[in-house]
């Protein structure tokens, strides 16, 4: 198997794309209970203990504190950093009342008008984007 | 004889399940998406293009399943599905209703032909199902088909690849084209386009990649089976992987398709609307080429 | 680097978990089939072959998953697993330990080698796991082993075909060749022979047709492949379908092997029992044939 | 796709064989809430209450008659036409201390004794068992 081009190299490469984290095995196991945490605000019943006393229902899980104050602080940035997903986190935010733009906004260094204005003028470019290393 | 008799595919952004909730659908913001559906609507609700059953391809966003436990291709043989609560409780649309004998069958079909299916008799199914039927069906009191769901996995990675969501879709073909009773059968997929909903780079858009991808989907080009993930991930943002599930419904249409309706639009939230109707001109799809399950060839190699 | 460095195959019966927990191991009843794994306890604890991980293939039997929810291919990617409670209590035998390094880095591959794997990490384990490490490693305070579980289904037909376990053995073994730490791997299969728990024809065994099984899996021979379901059914009783799994493990010790160990011995419970030690040979397993996946020809055609 | 042969044939091939019964769909659909009923054995205190008082227990199970009858007998044999999937039953008979042998010879005609025996002298033979229409 000469010249095998393997799971290696398809992950390196996402490593390669300028603010963005691939959510792969290393991030999953990483978030793992943090994960689990949002998911559980699925249910009405840990929707109201947690909003009831945030840190005390955290505190519950078996996460890092780092972890937790970053839920605490919504540095929604630094969660995908922990291992935190998307899809999970908006478990967070949806109880919060936030919508995706909202939340997705504070994520990029703009006000969350601003950033509505950059989607209602078609997004942002993927020019220069593409690539940390190729600069494309 | 059940046949696939045409292929939709649809972007399921949240947004768009609350606007149409909230009577939004029809405001600035939203008219012109949902105007873009309004074609699809009119169509969908002939009697001869009315499809008995939907196969929905679609991924679960966290809700049905949690860390403990990711299918790569999940598919629903239950009775019925209750819309999932994703945080803000389930959002009050009809009960899913499911197909239990075609779906069995289809699964059965698939594992046979080396598919290493996942089937789901329990589960509750979030926006990424329940939002395309609002776009084709608006707000009925029951959603007047059965829907087959069929969940992939495009959130941990790897996804399945482009080449793989394809050769699912031919076997589905294959699966439905022998199922004994007459049936209309269409099949969706959905998600995308382009869209990144994290970090630094949240909101990109590529209207230009998204309708490349849009027209390949469209006359006898299998080019896209072969983009790798890497390519969505740079030219679409992170959530436009979730184009991938477009390739099992354009690979279950076979050799060649038409297009009857596009509609694009940018924005929705985060997210870059798609929108095509296909419909297959030559729905031939290779034999199977297992041994266990399907052709001649195969069996007398046994 | 990893390699794999031996297949193990055996027989899973519950009651051999019952016999080795109440000391009934070496009794009349269960001293034959218990002097068959003499030799392997004594290679296994060898320095030169004692694995690092073991990947065991087995069936969960109605334990960590129910009706609910099926997988086909699931494989576990957990840091640790404890013995399910099968309606008698939990066995008390030691927790199993993952390596979830490895395990993830094989699911990964295989998915990206177009095999549509479940990701686990959390579940029960039943006897169909605990049985196997009892009888290679007695009685230990702690298996002194890692454990990767892959689990298929074999009970809800159809369970996947010979010819796709095969080809699953063969793309665990080109991850396992792709991993970067130096690990001495081995496969185990695991159930079988034959045995048939149901119905008037229940007690049914075929040692012509079990011994037929083990010698084709020593040396060159694919033949095992192309056995269909419905042969293990006729000749090896209903359950003798879990002999599928043996061929992950074949599959996984490449183009040749080489018998070090082999014990059969009828009957413990319903069952025949089969033990079967493999060497490869010419561990070579064929490169990905997959697009996104693994070798210069694919790539070069994206 | 002439001469297609699928999993119609496949599925055929196993009402073929004598005294089984193979756990396709369309036993799984049949017993789903048998096999569930069943599995909610494997925890203690569904245990403790199913013993304590098998027919308040199998009535809370969206079960038909039918089956909840022959749970009560464990009619075994009965079980198997009604959707039951063995090592799902096996939570039934393993609450009641039997093991597999035990459970098992009963849906045989066959004495726990004489079944034993035919299994250490070799188990029963698969010669005129293998099917129905082959006699064979
Ligand atoms: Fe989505
Ligand atoms: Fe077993």
């Amino acid at each position: 198997m000469a010249g095998h081009s393997d799971i290696h190299e398809y992950l390196a490469d996402f490593e390669d794309i300028p603010g963005t984290r691939v959510y792969t095995a290393a991030r999953a196991r990483k978030g793992y209970h943090l994960n689990q945490f949002a998911m559980s605000l699925m249910k009405p019943e840990n929707r109201q203990r947690w909003l009831a006393d945030e840190r005390a229902y955290i505190n519950e899980w078996p996460m890092t504190q780092e972890q937790r104050e970053a839920v605490l602080a919504r540095d929604y940035n630094r969660l995908l950093d922990l291992g935190g997903n998307i899809y999970f986190l908006a478990k967070v935010f949806s109880t919060d009342g936030l919508s995706f733009v909202q939340a997705v906004s504070t994520m990029t260094g703009m006000s969350v008008e601003d950033y509505q204005a950059m989607m209602v003028a078609g997004g942002r470019s993927p020019e220069g984007q593409r690539s940390i290393k190729g600069d494309s | 004889m059940a046949k696939i008799t045409a292929g939709v595919a649809s972007s399921h952004v949240p947004l768009l399940g609350v606007a149409s909730d909230q009577g939004k659908d029809r405001d600035d913001y939203f008219g012109p998406i949902f105007a873009g559906y309004d074609w699809t609507r009119e169509w969908i609700a002939k009697p001869e293009n009315k499809p008995d059953v939907v196969i929905l391809v679609y991924n679960d966003h966290a809700s049905a399943f949690d860390m403990s436990i990711i299918p790569t291709f999940a598919i629903g043989c239950g009775e019925r599905y209750a819309p999932a609560d994703e945080g803000w409780g389930p959002r009050k649309v009809p009960d899913v209703e499911g197909h239990p004998d075609l779906a069995w069958h289809i699964a059965q079909s698939l594992i046979l032909d080396e598919f290493d299916m996942t089937i789901i008799n329990e589960m509750d199914v979030d926006h990424g199902l329940t939002v395309p039927l609002t776009m084709m069906y608006d707000k009925p009191d029951a959603w007047p088909v059965k829907v087959i769901p069929l969940a992939v996995n495009v959130v941990t990675y790897p996804p399945p690849s482009g080449n793989r969501c394809w050769s699912l879709g031919e076997a589905i073909a294959r699966a439905v084209n022998s199922f004994g009773e007459d049936l209309n059968v269409q099949i969706w997929g959905t998600g995308g386009m382009s869209h990144q909903l994290q970090g630094q780079r949240a909101g990109l858009i590529n209207a230009e990649w998204d309708n490349m991808f849009l027209d390949k989907l469209i006359g006898d080009t299998q080019d896209l089976r072969h983009v790798p993930h890497i390519e969505y991930l740079r030219e679409t943002g992170s959530e436009g992987i979730e184009m991938v599930m477009w390739l099992i419904m354009r690979g279950a249409l076979g050799k060649s398709t038409k297009c009857l309706h596009r509609h694009y639009h940018v924005p929705c939230s985060n997210t870059a609307i798609g929108h095509i109707v296909l419909e297959p001109v030559d729905g031939s799809v290779p034999p199977s080429p297992t041994l266990e399950g399907n052709n001649d060839a195969a069996q007398a190699a046994i």
